[in-house]
């Protein structure tokens, strides 16, 4: 066992992922699948990463402190690192790929994230200072995100398509949508990590296939088993499914500027009419824990345990239902597989569930193509799910604030808006605690978001795939596997 | 011989509007999708403005014919442009897709057409024997069911239960021959299966129809076997019918096969095409999708000439 | 022929005959067989047994309307290309090629997605692309039948388009069609179940045999019996009409054997 | 003629036999305790209306049942063997090599997929009676013996490169690649135009003659058989109503059954005299036509008055069915018009008025292809009640019943039957009431008879000259057969090569032909006489070509 446990270097680690897509490219602006991150995290370092626990810890910072009201911050760069084209890092490569998500033409995802930076600047060669609009406790997590890639920089541009990273792999051949095949950088100025001499990471988007390749021993690493199945996984010789819980929760966002959503009366019907543990039960087959209608995770910071758990009470949702002037409700939900897996027969069961009240749920099935586009944040009422983000505030400002651009239940709460911006600034942890645990209520009780389950991140790997302790912020350890785990 | 040439002019020039209308139609199509490959890329992380940009980046912001005929143009000149997703030439993403499909529908191919003759020919023999009838069930059986299913059964038994082949087929371009087989048997096996039963049945059909002809009753007068009145008398008279559905068939497994390529991860066109749809790359569903078509209508045309090339009433210049 | 009744039946009689509503939960996920759940249970809880009888209904039901508006336009334009010939023979041809040229899954994607996939247009969309293929088979036998004397004798009796083809020409390649029929009809629900995985097909929670297929379809991996019931359910199904079919056809060529 | 030898050693003899056949309802008997005795080198003539079960009894004289049929008892005797009885390989060595077949339709039953030569050569070669290369120079050498043309090439031709008439030969050839005792002849000529048919009747002849085969000759044309056979065998029902030597049985047939047959050659009818004033009802003037390019009438002109009939004959391939097409409007003339009732037809069926469409009816050759199989009697008939007349219900009932009454079935048994259910004579028969159901003044009958038997087209032809008339009916009256042009016209067309080469009153006509190609036409009509033949060929082949 012991042995197992320590790091080895050699091997080629074989990974099937659901995900891959012939769109695929090194963009770091269009990232927006598994494959790609992975990938991104093995050919690229940031600034920060998450370390095993869920903190926060430098990466290509040596180290990173706020001046006090957390509006400026400095980050001091290592000096030791190389591309693999072999040039050295600077200040100015960091400014230039922060920079790439930040101007007026940018596609990307962090835009609105980055907003915040009021001004960044180098003031030497590894040094990077950061300016912000309003102070910022958390800021240093959001450069542990995958879009923040450090590349190389010229001419204070970075070639957006480059492989050139500073990670421990270097790109050997590349097939969107296929596979990609990566190889170990021998000068990898990080010590203790990258033991894979190769990695071969192939799209295999049949969830069936999956678990075959795994089964027979084609690949070692497989995300997203299916959970139907899951039990019989478990059974075959050779194979371990493993599990983290992160931040990943599965929602149902009404909007509440919709009748009959706009009825708090109603919400709290919806709310109460929903079987959690059965859904947990039968749709995750238990790999997850049953959500209270707030996006905030146990394993996050803030999380406040005394807020009552809510659970299944027909009775009582019939009871809110009378006090909202109805004696039935007849509502659409709108679902595709799209939204996640099992998410057609969560919302079928809900249904079921929900006749006890009085409640009608019909159920339409969309086309998971364009899903995201025709159905989510435009139907009054469907399926959805978050990835979560690591603290309350992040998570709060992208989904929840009044001018969030993916507020998918059009919540506007004055109360919870003023806040969000008080917490941010807050230096006090205790009175911080206190400002996010009152908007997890005003969440749970006025949102408009249905959080019946928070989900496991689940993947199943060989026996001789090992690791140390897992850090739980995303799947596989918080998509940094590859160059972390090893061949026993 | 001169009219067959005449012919496969004709067919080639309204092949080539065909594979106009074809393309036109497709995009059209994919332009009336909702969302585009901007939003699609981006995903459930885009904002307005965001997708915006980099619409503009894309050229996505110019009018949509204008763009259908800037790939049009090319196309005509063997360009096919660059995939707007990843820059990369469509072309060189094609060339590789384009050999995996017709080597897979190649393999295919050569073991299903031969086997369903043979077995068609023999129910034909034996018609309402035992061996016939069970012909007839194990080939409906297998069409009755979908492929992905047919794909599990059989990944089920020859690679998880008794690992003789690999339920992956990764094939890259540069292995050696042996290796490609080895690596693509399930996905042809699963291929076969599944257009057997067709080319099978009409196989057989098509012979039992020209039994009753007065030349078959001549041919057993003349006192010839079982086994040749089948071969050589009825055959030859059938092969119209056998042809034009092992070209349907062909063109299937040239251009149907998505869901084979899903299950067993191989690189093949389909699976092409269909993320090309769902992310709305306009270009590359043109370039695969014009490739389906001139495939189709290819065999097609194929299909029609040898059926006039072996059928010497419409070969020889009348008398 | 057994079989075929069986079945009509048991889609006309599902509410009776089935123990459970189609939809209701009534047990743990993944029963096994017992007195209480006949074929056991399925993912959500729900009955096996009474979920294929209604599966029937829906998968059948479906299918059949499905194909036989595909048979219905595709044989009449089938027949009136024949009949005319010249241009609107060419016409159709072309525009049948043109259906035929692209993949049917993505041009059912791009139809149901543009026109709203509801139950209505998807029957009408996948009839749509069956339609091709039934016109070329329609056309091509009766092209023969168009030369016969008998046609020319209603031609010169001064007979209109609609009673040529219906009634002169159709009855004469009906037993070609149908031998279609057979095998057609199963690829119908084949591809109804196909494009429930691209979530186009039969809304859930309504019980088709192609989407239980296709939900149970992982369990097989593993050697679980449970995908083989709808599966099996299909094969019987397509066996037994494809039997009726050659008899049907055996009568037809003359043969007595 | 050879004389017949009684004491030639006997090859077949057929003892009792019995053979059934699977219909709708049961098995029913299909020949019913036949004997038959046949002499190496002999020649035996069967003959019988259709359905008598002449080919049953051809195919069993070679061990052969058609599907559906079987052999329930008797013994067929094959120089010593039980063919009834023996194995299945017993019997397909015998086939091809000792005993051999000539369909009736060489057309049809020479595989269209393989040349000529391929196909004749299959039997000795498989039965390894002799190499490809040697049955090949026989094969040529056969050719040469039949007069076909060019016989070294004509067997690399595929069957449909080669006339009726020569495949009809090459079969004949065919039949005697492995020099069998026995050869089966199935109404080998009954497709053929008389021209054609004496020089297939000639060759047959000769061959049969010069390797002293044995031969069973079937056919339903007395005249024929009277030239084939050393003795003939009548059959009706499935039994043997008489058997006699050739010479015998013509001079003193002994059953009415016979005798009823040779009636039927003797068929006439009283001329009617034409109307000078009479106007005609249809003409054509001056008429060119053709498909495409080629050009397959001339300048063809002839009239057709009231109550009138007017055969038009001429080898196959003259244009006779060209010029019905013409008339009935399939078929635009390049030049020339149809003149109907003194008024100008248009040239396209598509522009003509229901009225003129309904007055010009036709029937065709084919009664199998003229009949949608799908349709009822009932609605065959009754569509032109509705469409032209305008009747219905019980109208409609009535007048179908009335036209089924006229052609003599009876309404209640056929009104619903289907065509398929009805014999050759009787699908003629409706073909000819969907024509009079239409009460037109001029209907086109394009070798009505030609495929039926004599007995039923003797019925057929009465009915027409009943019909007409009764309606003041003009009937054109296309054929090849003279014997039914003497029988039914008042007057005559003979064409060839798309021209009219002469016209006039068929009494006039025949008995001084103008035109070289009228009197050959004449020469060649078989007549009872045995010596007939005979006689023809030595005279042909005395005259070069
Ligand atoms: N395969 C069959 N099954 C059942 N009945 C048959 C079959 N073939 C022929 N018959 C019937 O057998 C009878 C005799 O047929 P056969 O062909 O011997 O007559 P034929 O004398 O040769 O007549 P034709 O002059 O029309 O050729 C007919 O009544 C026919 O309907
Ligand atoms: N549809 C057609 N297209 C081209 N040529 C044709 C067509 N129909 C007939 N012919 C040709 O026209 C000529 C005259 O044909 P037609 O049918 O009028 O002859 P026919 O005198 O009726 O002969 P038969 O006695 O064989 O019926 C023949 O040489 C034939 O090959
Ligand atoms: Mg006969
Ligand atoms: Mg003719």
């Amino acid at each position: 066992q012991a042995e197992k446990a320590t790091p080895k270097q050699g091997g080629t680690l074989r990974v099937g992922f659901l995900q891959g897509s012939t769109s695929d490219s090194f963009d770091p602006a269009t990232y927006n699948n598994d494959f790609m991150f992975v990938t991104n995290y093995a050919v690229f370092n940031h600034l920060t990463e998450f370390a095993p626990g869920g903190a926060i810890a430098p990466e290509l910072a040596e180290s990173f402190e706020a001046e006090p009201g957390a509006k400026v911050w400095t980050f001091k760069l290592r000096k030791d690192v190389e591309f693999s084209d072999g040039r050295k890092l600077t200040a100015a490569d960091v400014l230039a790929s922060i920079d790439y998500h930040r101007g007026e033409d940018s596609k990307s995802a962090v835009k609105p994230v980055l907003a915040q930076i009021a001004e960044m600047k180098a003031s030497d060669d590894h040094t990077v200072v950061f300016t912000l609009t309003t102070g910022n406790a958390d800021f240093p997590y959001i450069f542990a995100d995958y879009h923040l890639c450090i590349k190389q920089a010229s001419d204070g541009k970075i070639d957006p398509m480059s492989r050139i990273g500073t990670g421990g792999y270097t790109v050997e051949s590349f097939e969107p949508g296929v596979r990609i095949k990566l190889k170990r950088r021998d000068s990898y100025w990080k010590e203790g990590r990258a033991h894979f001499e190769q990695v071969e990471i192939t799209t295999i988007s049949d969830t069936a296939a999956r678990m075959n390749a795994l089964m027979t021993g084609q690949v070692d690493v497989v995300d997203r088993p299916d959970l139907k199945t899951i039990h019989l996984l478990k059974r075959a010789p050779g194979v371990r499914v493993e599990t983290t819980s992160g931040t990943l929760h599965y929602t149902m966002p009404m909007h509440v500027n919709t009748p009959p959503y706009d009825n708090r009366d109603v919400r709290t019907a919806l709310k109460l009419a929903i079987n959690r543990e059965e859904l947990v039960e039968k749709i995750l087959r238990g790999y997850g824990t049953v959500g209270n209608d707030h996006p905030v995770a146990k394993s996050m910071p803030f999380f406040d345990p005394a807020i009552e758990q809510r659970a299944y009470d027909p009775e009582k949702a019939k009871f809110h239902l009378k006090q909202a002037g109805l004696s039935s409700l007849d509502v659409q939900l709108f679902t595709s597989e799209a939204a996640f897996e099992g998410a057609v027969d969560a919302s079928l069961l809900y249904a079921e569930q929900a006749k006890k009240a009085g409640i009608n749920i019909e159920v339409v099935r969309q086309p998971s193509d364009g899903y995201w586009s025709n159905v989510w944040l435009v139907k009054p009422f469907c399926t959805s799910y978050w990835g979560g983000r690591p603290t309350p505030d992040w998570m709060f400002t992208a989904g929840y604030s009044k001018d969030a651009e993916w507020n998918d239940t059009k919540w506007q709460n004055e109360r919870f808006n003023t806040l969000l911006l008080e917490a941010r600034a807050e230096i006090d942890q205790n009175k911080r605690a206190e400002m996010y645990s009152e908007m997890q209520r005003l969440c749970r009780d006025d949102g408009g978001a249905l959080i019946p389950m928070f989900g496991q991140y689940v993947f199943a790997l060989r026996d001789q795939v090992q690791h140390g302790e897992l850090s739980e912020q995303w799947n596989l350890d918080s998509l940094r596997f590859v160059e972390r785990w090893w061949m026993a | 011989m001169g009219r067959i040439w005449i012919l496969v002019g004709e067919r080639l020039a309204l092949g080539v509007i065909t594979l106009l209308v074809v393309s036109a139609l497709i995009f059209v199509g994919v332009e009336l999708l909702p969302g585009d490959l901007a939003q699609e890329i981006l995903g459930q992380s885009a904002t307005p403005e965001t997708v915006a940009a980099f619409r503009h980046e894309l050229g996505l912001d110019q009018p949509a014919i204008q763009r259908y005929f800037h790939w049009l143009l090319g196309a005509v000149q063997g360009d096919f442009g660059t995939s707007l997703a990843n820059n990369r030439p469509i072309s060189e993403l094609l060339s590789v897709r384009l050999g995996n499909t017709l080597f897979l529908a190649a393999f295919a191919a050569t073991v299903s057409i031969p086997l369903a003759l043979t077995l068609g020919i023999l129910a034909a023999l034996y018609r309402n024997s035992i061996f016939d009838r069970l012909c007839n069930v194990v080939a409906l059986i297998w069409v009755s069911l979908p492929e992905f299913f047919v794909a599990y059964v059989l990944i089920l038994f020859l690679a998880v239960r008794v690992a003789l082949f690999p339920s992956l087929s990764n094939i890259d371009p540069g292995m050696p021959f042996g290796e490609l087989v080895y690596r693509s048997f399930l996905p042809a096996l699963t291929l076969v299966l599944v257009v057997m039963a067709h080319m099978m049945r009409m196989t057989r059909a098509a012979i039992i129809n020209v039994l009753a002809s007065p030349y078959i009753e001549m041919a057993r007068l003349k006192g010839m076997s079982r086994l040749r009145v089948i071969l050589y008398h009825a055959l030859p008279n059938a092969l119209a019918p056998i042809i034009n559905v092992v070209a349907l068939n062909l063109a299937y497994l040239v251009v149907g096969v998505v869901v084979v390529e899903v299950v067993f991860v191989y690189p093949g066109l389909g699976q092409l095409f269909v993320d090309a749809v769902t992310h709305r790359d306009v270009m590359v569903v043109q370039s695969v999708g014009l490739l389906f078509a001139a495939a189709y209508i290819l065999l097609n045309l194929i299909a029609d000439v040898l059926s006039i090339v072996t059928n010497p009433r419409l070969m020889g210049e009348r008398r | 022929m057994a079989v075929i009744l069986l079945v009509a039946i048991i889609a006309i009689l599902a509410p009776v005959i089935a123990p459970y509503g189609e939809t209701a939960v009534v047990g743990e996920q993944y029963e096994p067989w017992s007195s209480q759940f006949l074929l056991g249970t399925d993912n959500l809880g729900r009955d096996m047994f009474s979920r294929l009888i209604y599966g029937t209904r829906n998968t059948v039901g479906l299918a059949l309307l499905t194909t036989a508006i595909a048979f219905t336009v595709g044989s009449l334009l089938g027949i009136v290309a024949a009949v005319v010939g010249g241009m609107t023979d060419r016409l159709l041809s072309r525009i049948i090629d043109v259906i035929m040229a692209i993949p049917s899954l993505i041009l059912a994607l791009m139809l149901l997605t543009i026109v709203g996939a509801s139950i209505a247009s998807m029957v009408l969309v996948i009839a749509l692309i069956y339609v091709a293929p039934v016109f070329r088979l329609a056309r091509a036998s009766a092209q023969s039948v168009v030369v016969m004397d008998y046609i020319q004798a209603a031609r010169l009796r001064g007979e209109g388009l609609g009673w040529l083809v219906v009634r002169e020409v159709l009855p004469n390649i009906a037993s070609t069609l149908v031998a279609e029929f057979g095998l057609r009809f199963c690829f119908v629900f084949l591809f109804i179940a196909a494009l429930s995985f691209l979530g186009l097909g039969i809304q859930p929670p309504t019980a088709d045999w192609g989407s239980m297929l296709k939900e149970n379809a992982t369990l097989i991996s593993f050697g679980d019996i449970t995908p083989l019931l709808p599966a099996a359910a299909i094969a019987v199904l397509t066996v037994s009409i494809n039997f009726v079919v050659d008899w049907m056809l055996h009568r037809s060529s003359g043969l007595k054997d | 003629m050879k004389t017949v030898g009684k004491d030639r050693p006997p090859l077949l003899t057929i003892r009792d036999l019995r053979i059934e056949g699977k219909s709708t309802n049961g098995w029913t008997r299909l020949v019913d305790g036949v004997d038959l005795d046949l002499a190496r080198g002999e020649v035996l003539g069967l003959i019988g209306e259709s359905g008598a079960g002449k080919s049953t009894l051809g195919l069993a004289a070679m061990g052969f049942t058609r599907d559906g049929c079987r052999i329930t008892s008797g013994s067929i005797g094959f120089d010593g063997i039980d063919l009834a009885r023996c194995g299945e390989h017993v019997r397909r060595d015998f086939r091809g090599k000792r005993i051999a077949y000539v369909a009736q339709s060489a057309a049809a039953s020479f595989n269209p997929a393989h040349k000529l030569i391929d196909q004749h050569c299959e039997a000795p070669v498989v039965k390894k009676v002799m190499p490809r290369a040697k049955a090949e120079a026989e094969a040529v050498e056969l050719y040469r013996k039949m007069r076909l043309p060019q016989p070294e090439g004509i067997g690399f031709r595929y069957p449909h490169q080669v006339s009726g008439g020569q495949l009809q030969r090459a079969m004949t050839a065919m039949a005697m690649a492995c020099k069998p005792d026995l050869i089966i002849f199935d109404e080998p000529t009954t497709a053929l135009d008389v021209t054609t048919q004496i020089e297939v009747l000639a060759s047959i002849r000769d061959i049969v003659e010069q390797f002293g085969t044995a031969a069973i000759y079937i056919s339903h044309d007395l005249a024929v058989v009277a030239q084939m056979a050393d003795r003939i065998m009548v059959l009706k029902n499935g039994r043997t109503v008489e058997t006699a030597e050739t010479r015998t049985m013509l001079s003193a047939p002994q059953e009415e059954y016979t005798k009823s047959l040779w009636a039927v050659r003797s068929l006439e009818r009283p001329r009617q005299e034409r109307g000078t004033g009479a106007r005609p009802v249809m003409s054509l003037k001056n008429v060119d036509a053709g498909y495409g390019a080629a050009k397959v009438l001339e300048d063809v002109s002839f009239d057709i008055h009231c109550g009138q009939t007017v055969a038009v004959v001429g080898e196959s391939g003259s244009g006779k069915s060209t010029a019905a097409r013409v008339i009935s409007g399939i078929l635009k003339p390049s030049r020339g018009e149809v003149l109907f009732e003194g008024r100008k037809l248009p040239a396209d069926y598509l522009s003509r008025s229901r009225e003129d469409l309904r007055h010009v009816q036709m029937i065709y050759q084919m009664p199998d292809t003229a009949l949608n199989p799908r349709q009822s009697i009932r609605d065959i008939i009754g569509r032109p009640v509705e469409f032209y007349l305008g009747l219905k219900g019980r109208e409609k009932e009535q007048r179908i019943r009335a036209l089924l009454e006229q052609i003599e079935l009876d309404p209640a048994i056929y009104m619903d039957r289907r065509p398929t259910e009805l014999s050759g004579g009787q699908k003629q028969r409706i073909g000819i009431a969907r024509a009079l159901a239409a009460e037109p003044k001029f209907i086109i009958c394009d070798e009505v008879t030609s495929a039926l038997d004599q007995l039923v087209a003797a019925g057929i032809l009465a009915l027409l000259a009943r019909v007409q008339k009764e309606r003041d009916l003009a009937l054109m009256f296309i054929t090849h057969d003279l014997a039914t042009v003497k029988a039914v016209a008042d007057e005559v067309v003979v064409m060839q090569h798309g021209r009219v080469v002469e016209t006039g009153a068929v009494e006039t006509v025949f008995a001084n032909p103008a035109h070289a190609y009228t009197t050959h036409l004449l020469q060649s009509v078989p007549e009872m006489d045995p010596d007939w033949l005979t006689r023809r060929t030595m005279s042909n082949r005395a005259v070069p070509a």
